[in-house]
């Protein structure tokens, strides 16, 4: 029965934080432990859970781990209560997200200790100044994380949800500010740091209000904010009660949109896609932890969380999940051309990160509902490998960018093969997790859009060709990050000489995300496809309809010749480009031939100084077209104040002053005085009335007692007559 | 009713005797029963009422003796012997000469305060005698929570001295008021937290059911004798209540060489032989508290055969107590005030709470074990 | 009504009239001194009142708190403060009037009011020590406001000193 | 129960008078005969500076310490008022009773801590 | 005693110790007095609340409401006083006045 402690999870990594914020504080070591121990117990905790849903089998789906006993506050007749849920999809994050965040934990230890050479020229190594408050913080990120995943009601959810977009404020904006003696970073990274912070928090604000905007009106639709009450049939079916808000657009379709809304800021899909390459600013844990693995896949989860309320949108003639697909396609292939440019290790993985969420909106957006949600995990622990890795190159190496490295699998194997095996997990090559999840999304893009009964989908088809040419794309860019960093010549000996295999407790992490990796594809594969029993077979809570499940058929044989072909086509033409001749010291990228798309490329379509927020390198950072015109906008309003209209004053003005001219005597005694007259007889009336506002307690009492005897006098009447 | 009753149990005897004497006359009368009842009540609280106003001021009378006698004893001196043997006829000598005294009221104080102010502090004093256990049945009342009220009574001496302070128009006497009542509140809170062990063991407020829990084995059965918490918590009874009247070696408020004599420098005549009988009287009654507390009141050999030994059993207690204090007194220099406040709040008021603690823990282990050994019995 | 009854209701007078003379004293008298004075009457009367409605208890409560600590504390106040207080001219600020005014219609709305309504009497009388009873109820029902007390007490007294202190 | 108390309303009336009767008895037999240097307020034999009886001239200035130890003394006359009907409630007595009150007596106690460590326990 | 005298009584004292200490606390200079008058209103309310219990209360042994609220609501008096008593101690040190109408920075 470990089921009824469901609700304890969350609990063990935000005491972490708790005694770690409040106490130990000032001890790096044992704060370190401490947050690894509530993960670790969190983890424990998780795993039970995870196993005993295992043991409930797809049943699961239709009768949940679901218990809400703390009353939170009740309203009229209900109440809002604190609880758990755990279905199938659940109890999948429950194991994946305690298992990569204790990888990053550890991974962490190791990571928040800076090396520099001192004075003297012996390196140095030292403690971040601000350790032990990352690591309170990656606790109450994992913690609210957690609490997200086992939410009972969606206001639980947001709570959480909310507390995340904290934490990845405060740790993306984790060295924007600079203690005398740290030597790691520069004032140009203080000020990235800061503004993309800002930049993150502002973008996802938008999605945020969204979010409540969509949360309040489902509660007033449906009249609870309980996943179970929600979708039973009554609760959706009460959204078609009431009047359409906006013409044709039925309550499903606007409340559905705008909490997809939310999924859009927080998973970084297109157009708010902006604020994720320039969250890397943050310590790379972070990235991994927040950026690749688990705040921006909790976007996805909400969506699949909410994926009834989407079903039965499309069902009575909504298109929100039309466009989910067609956003989540679109940003697939989108964030992946982005990718191609960048040559920050880190940028690079955080525009993959955007195209494979794409990837899984897509594959929700069509209704492949399991492939997506096998994505969201395989994808957290390949990506999560992706970044630490990269990270193990930076602390080794000592720089972000791509054009400086190379060569480096002589300094580094370990952390060259477990990056290789994350990045072949991510172009989708047999036998890594990523071949099995996208072949499966590809698949039933390619049965759906062109081989269904119905007719052909162009939606679909058009999901289709994006993501494969997304895939393409993928493995090209992947490659292009492989052979830049890891094959040819060093193209800077300083950095080169620097770098150095990553100690135990880096590499271990890796290793171990790495065996994940290797074998996580195997829990769905189309021969035998356990995950897609275990979570689609049953439907959903409030939607027990089985996703549709097709056996391994010739299609599907199709489908993964066409993905690997896809694949290796990619990879090959980035052997072509960078692995065949490779890139010397000081040559540009053989990509900058492309002239004005590779600018367009590397500056990501303008986007950022179009409505975004422009962070330079250099830290500093400049709004984007859009906010300017606001800006401007409002520079004009001002600008027409002064002159125009103070203008048209001062005319009235001057027309005054020659009408008083004209009129003299009669003027001055006789306007004039009306003016001044009125004036004083409102600065007398303003002098008596201020005179209430004696400052004098009494007083302010007695008016209350004024009114209770008013009441008083109002009871007498009353009584009397 | 025989002889031997009134013989072994005097006292309450002759108050049932006279109480039924009245109830029928006033029914031969043909007086109304509701009438009857509100007529014999009146009566005998008259006189019990007086019988305690008597003893009370006597009481004093020879406790002012006793002291001078003792504390002369004690610096090898003699003592009052002039008037009468052994100077017994000494305090009616005190009394009259009290009563002619002057009563000289300086300028500038406020009269009325300075009047009542000795009132004020005589009158919680008296009212302690209405729920003291003098002996068997030997209370004029007895309380459900009697100990609460006497600690209470206790509580009221500040605004006195308060009063006293105040009225007076003088320096001394308004810094020996505010010493006097800080002190005062300093020290109430450990007393009243150390009678609170003495609740815990017997489970009652009513101060005869406190002393009837005691009637152990020849006086083992006194909470002076439940070790460890029993005389730890007598001892810081005392010492709080001490101070808290504002006795030797607690009697910086009056002290002669800072302050004169504190808050009643500018008291002369009756009032200031109130103040006098006030202090003694509350002598007298932290005394008997304590010896009902602590050592069983009236609870001794053969108390149960002959009650009206319990009357002195209870004085006997009483005196001894009172003697310790006057040998505090004879023994003990003065200490300094900020000696006072930090033993009262740096270590009596903790010591007490921990004792409560421990009490109550020990009564809780104490009861666990008691149900275990009786499950094995059983 | 029997003999009880009369005397009884005398009794109420008596301390009613004496408790509501000392609370006029209370917010009448110029000097604060003597108003505190008359204030320590008030409580006297207030818990003679607790007696009549057999709250014993409650009644040596409010004479050791009330009595012996709050009035303390009060007098303790006066005495910090006592430089301005002979040198006022009126103890009554310039709104009495209107105050005096304003409540006397209050009384009168809250004294029919008191006779209007039919108030559901069901009480039994109380015999016995209700003490234990109490504090079963202060460990059982009012467990948490029982604990919160304390927190209360440790807020006003950190609060008490911080402002207090020089 | 109310009987009780009504002996005690009678001794209460007692114990008002008792001190007034040796007041009236002295008023009667003392002698009066007040002078200027008799009724001067007491000063150890210095002369009083200011000679207006309504003046300033016995103020003094108390410290606020005082008041901090009144207020020490409210918050545990308060404690008290709870731990009696805790004390006397021993039906009610298991570990959870002791726990409770611990837990009353240690945030008290924590009061306590506070004012000893900010120093205001001290009499300077 | 709860057959000799009406609970009107009881009510009817308390609505009138309320209202003299409101008297107090609207219309007095000192604030000393002033809290004075607040502390009056507290054992008006207290009157109540016990009247209420021994009237109202089918078993007032076993429901002790009324008590342990009177309790409370002394406990809050006491601290109320405590904090009060401390404000008006710092302004008078601050301002060397306790006259209400004098302290008076929010005026206008």
């Amino acid at each position: 029965m470990v089921q009824n402690f469901t609700l304890l999870i969350p609990l063990f990594p935000l005491l972490a934080f708790a005694i770690i914020a409040l106490l130990t504080r000032s001890r790096n070591r044992l704060s370190a432990w401490i947050a690894i121990l509530g993960v670790i117990l969190a983890l424990a905790l998780s795993l039970g859970v995870f196993l005993e849903a295992l043991a409930e089998g797809a049943e699961l789906a239709v009768n949940p781990f679901y218990g809400a006993p703390i009353v939170w506050y009740p309203y009229g007749t209900a109440t809002v209560n604190f609880g758990w849920l755990v279905d199938p999809m659940g109890s999948a994050m429950l194991f994946m997200v305690p298992t990569v965040c204790l990888m990053i934990f550890i991974y962490s230890v190791a990571y928040m200790r800076h090396s520099h050479t001192g004075k003297d020229g012996h390196t140095i190594h030292e403690d971040d100044p601000r350790y032990a408050r990352f690591f309170a913080l990656i606790s109450l990120f994992t913690g609210s994380m957690l609490l997200l995943v086992i939410s009972s009601n969606l206001l639980q959810f947001f709570i959480a949800w909310e507390i995340m977009g904290f934490c990845s404020y405060a740790l993306i904006g984790f060295w924007s500010f600079r203690g005398l003696k740290e030597h790691h970073i520069d004032d140009a990274q203080v000020g990235r740091a800061r503004a993309a912070s800002i930049k993150a928090f502002l973008t996802t604000r938008v999605g945020d209000v969204l979010l409540m905007t969509g949360m309040i009106l489902l509660f007033i639709t449906v009249g609870t904010l309980d996943f179970t009450q929600m979708f039973s049939p009554d609760g959706l079916n009460n959204m078609l009660l009431g009047e359409p808000p906006i013409g044709a657009l039925q309550w499903p379709t606007l409340i559905a949109l705008l909490i997809f809304g939310g999924t859009v800021a927080k998973s970084a899909q297109f157009p708010l896609h902006i604020w994720l390459p320039d969250a890397m600013e943050g310590p790379t844990p972070v990235s991994a932890l927040i950026h690749a693995a688990t705040m921006v896949s909790a976007g996805i989860f909400l969506v699949i969380r909410m994926y009834p309320l989407f079903v039965f949108d499309s069902q009575t003639g909504g298109f929100s999940m039309q466009t989910v697909a067609l956003i989540g396609g679109f940003t697939a292939i989108f964030a992946a051309v982005l990718g191609l440019a960048q040559n920050d290790i880190k940028r690079v993985l955080a525009f993959s990160t955007v195209s494979q969420l794409g990837y899984m909106l897509a594959a929700l957006g069509i209704g492949a509902f399991v492939a997506g949600s096998f994505h969201l995990i395989t994808h957290a622990f390949f990506k999560a490998l992706l970044f630490l890795a990269a990270g193990a190159v930076i602390h080794a190496v000592g720089t972000n960018d791509m054009l400086k490295m190379g060569g480096l699998w002589r300094k580094m194997p370990i952390t060259f093969l477990t990056f290789l095996i994350g990045a072949l997990a991510l172009m989708g090559i047999f036998p890594f997790a990523g071949f099995w999840s996208k072949d499966e999304i590809l698949l039933e893009a390619l049965r759906l859009g062109f081989f269904s009964e119905s007719g052909a989908a162009p939606l679909v088809q058009f999901v289709f060709i994006s993501l494969a040419t997304a895939a393409f794309i993928t493995a090209l860019y992947t490659g292009r990050q492989l052979f830049l960093t890891f094959f040819g010549k060093p193209r800077d000996q300083h950095f080169y000489d620097h770098a150095h295999e990553s100690p135990v407790t880096i590499w271990v992490p890796l290793a171990i995300l790495a065996l994940f990796t290797t074998v996580i594809g195997f829990w769905n594969t189309p021969f035998a496809p356990a995950f897609t029993g275990y979570v689609g077979e049953a439907g959903l809570v409030g939607l027990p309809v089985p996703f549709e499940h097709h056996a391994f058929d010739q299609l599907a044989l199709i489908s993964i010749f066409v993905s690997l072909g896809i694949a290796f086509g990619g990879l090959f033409v980035a052997y072509f480009i960078y692995g065949f001749r490779p890139v010397g010291a000081g040559q540009p990228d053989p990509l900058e031939r492309l002239g004005i798309i590779y600018r367009a490329l590397a500056s990501k379509f303008w986007l950022d100084e179009l409505y975004g927020y422009k962070i330079n390198l250099d830290g500093t950072a400049r709004a984007g077209l859009l906010v300017r015109f606001v800006g401007l906008l409002s520079r004009f309003s001002y600008w027409f104040d002064r002159t125009i209209v103070d203008g048209l004053v001062n005319l009235v003005g001057w027309f005054g002053r020659i009408m008083a001219r004209l009129w003299g005597w009669f003027d001055k005694h006789v306007i004039d005085a009306i003016v001044n007259g009125s004036g004083s007889v409102t600065g007398e009336i303003a002098g008596w009335w201020r005179t209430m506002q004696t400052g004098n307690v009494q007083n302010y009492a007695l008016i209350a007692v004024a009114g209770a005897m008013a009441f008083a006098i109002l009871f007498l009447l009353r009584s009397f007559t | 009713m025989d002889i031997w009753t009134l013989i072994t149990d005097p006292f309450v005897t002759i108050y049932n005797l006279l109480r039924s004497g009245i109830i029928g006359l006033l029914a031969s009368l043909g007086v109304p029963p509701d009438w009857i009842a509100l007529i014999v009540f009146l009566i005998m609280g008259i006189i019990v009422v007086t019988a305690i106003l008597i003893v009370a001021p006597v009481m004093m009378m020879y406790m002012t003796w006793l002291e001078r006698k003792l504390v002369a004893r004690m610096q090898d001196r003699v003592g009052p012997n002039r008037v009468g043997p052994f100077g017994l006829l000494q305090p009616i000598a005190d009394m009259i000469k009290f009563l002619t005294k002057e009563d000289i009221v300086p300028e500038g104080v406020d009269k009325p305060v300075h009047l009542l102010a000795p009132i004020v502090v005589v009158i919680p004093v008296i009212l302690s005698f209405s729920v003291i256990q003098f002996g068997v049945g030997m209370g004029a009342v007895d309380l459900n929570l009697g100990l609460l009220f006497l600690l209470a009574m206790g509580s009221m001496a500040t605004i006195g001295v308060f009063m006293a302070g105040f009225g007076s128009h003088n320096k001394f006497a308004m810094i020996g008021g505010m010493r006097a009542a800080a002190q005062i509140i300093s020290y109430e809170i450990p007393q009243i937290l150390s009678v609170v062990v003495v609740v815990l063991l017997a489970g009652s407020i009513s101060l005869n059911g406190i002393i009837e829990k005691q009637s152990g084995l020849f006086g083992l059965g006194w909470y002076f004798f439940y070790l460890p918490v029993g005389p730890i918590a007598f001892f810081i009874f005392l010492l709080a209540a001490t101070a808290e009247i504002n006795r030797v070696p607690f009697d910086l408020p009056e002290a002669e060489s800072e302050l004169v004599a504190g808050y009643h420098t500018e008291y002369s005549g009756m009032k200031f032989g109130l103040f006098y009988l006030a202090e003694f009287l509350n002598t007298f009654i932290i005394s008997a508290i304590a010896a009902s507390l602590f050592f069983g009141g009236w609870q001794g050999p053969f108390v149960q055969q002959i009650p009206a030994l319990g009357i002195a059993y209870f004085f006997g207690k009483t005196i001894i107590l009172i003697g310790i204090q006057l040998w505090f007194r004879g023994s003990l220099p003065r200490i300094r005030v900020d000696q006072l406040m930090n033993f009262g709040w740096k270590r009596l008021v903790p010591a007490t709470l921990a004792l409560i603690l421990f009490t109550a823990a020990f009564l809780w282990a104490y009861r666990v074990l008691n149900q275990f050994l009786t499950g094995l019995g059983g | 009504m029997d003999l009880f009854g009369v005397i009884s209701q005398l009794v109420f007078l008596l301390v009613a009239v004496l408790t509501l003379a000392a609370g006029l004293a209370t917010v009448l008298l110029r000097n604060v001194f003597h108003a505190a004075l008359a204030l320590v009457g008030t409580f006297f009367g207030v818990a003679a009142i607790y007696l009549m409605l057999e709250a014993e208890f409650l009644a040596i409560v409010q004479i050791l708190v009330y009595v012996g600590a709050i009035a303390v504390l009060i007098l303790f106040a006066v005495m910090l403060t006592r430089g301005m207080m002979q040198t006022e001219d009126s103890n009554i600020n310039s709104q009495w009037a209107w105050a005096a005014t304003a409540i006397g219609v209050l009384f009168v709305g809250l004294f029919i009011l008191i006779l209007q309504v039919p108030w559901k009497i069901s009480g039994q009388p109380v015999v016995g020590d209700t003490t234990p009873a109490l504090g079963t109820a202060l460990l059982t029902t009012y467990l948490l406001p029982f604990e919160v007390v304390s927190v209360l007490l440790l807020a006003t007294l950190i609060g008490a000193f911080i402002i207090a202190r020089e | 129960m109310l009987e009780r108390y009504a002996l005690i309303g009678l001794f209460a009336f007692a114990a008002i008078t008792f001190p007034i009767l040796p007041l009236v008895l002295a008023f009667l037999f003392r002698p009066k005969k007040p002078t200027r240097l008799k009724q001067s307020t007491y000063e150890c034999g210095i002369e009083i500076q200011n000679e207006a009886p309504e003046a300033q001239s016995i103020w003094v200035q108390f410290r606020v310490q005082y008041y901090i130890y009144a207020i020490l003394f409210v918050v545990f006359d308060i404690e008290v008022v709870f731990v009696y009907p805790w004390a006397v409630a021993t039906n009610q007595m298991s570990l959870f009773w002791l726990l409770e009150m611990a837990v009353f007596i240690l945030i008290l106690v924590g009061a306590l801590a506070y004012a000893w460590r900010k120093n205001l326990l001290e009499w300077v | 005693m709860i057959n000799d005298i009406p609970l009107n009584y009881f009510l009817s004292l308390a609505a009138a110790l309320f209202c003299i200490g409101l008297f107090g606390s609207l219309a007095r200079k000192n604030a000393i007095a002033v809290l004075m008058g607040i502390e009056l209103m507290l054992n008006a309310v207290n009157i109540n609340l016990v009247a209420f219990w021994r009237y109202g209360s089918p078993d007032p042994i076993l429901n002790q409401a009324g008590i342990v609220f009177a309790l409370f609501v002394i406990t809050l008096a006491a601290a109320e006083a405590a904090i009060g008593l401390a404000l008006v101690i710092a302004i008078y040190r601050s301002r060397d006045t306790v006259n209400v109408e004098e302290i008076n920075l929010l005026k206008w």
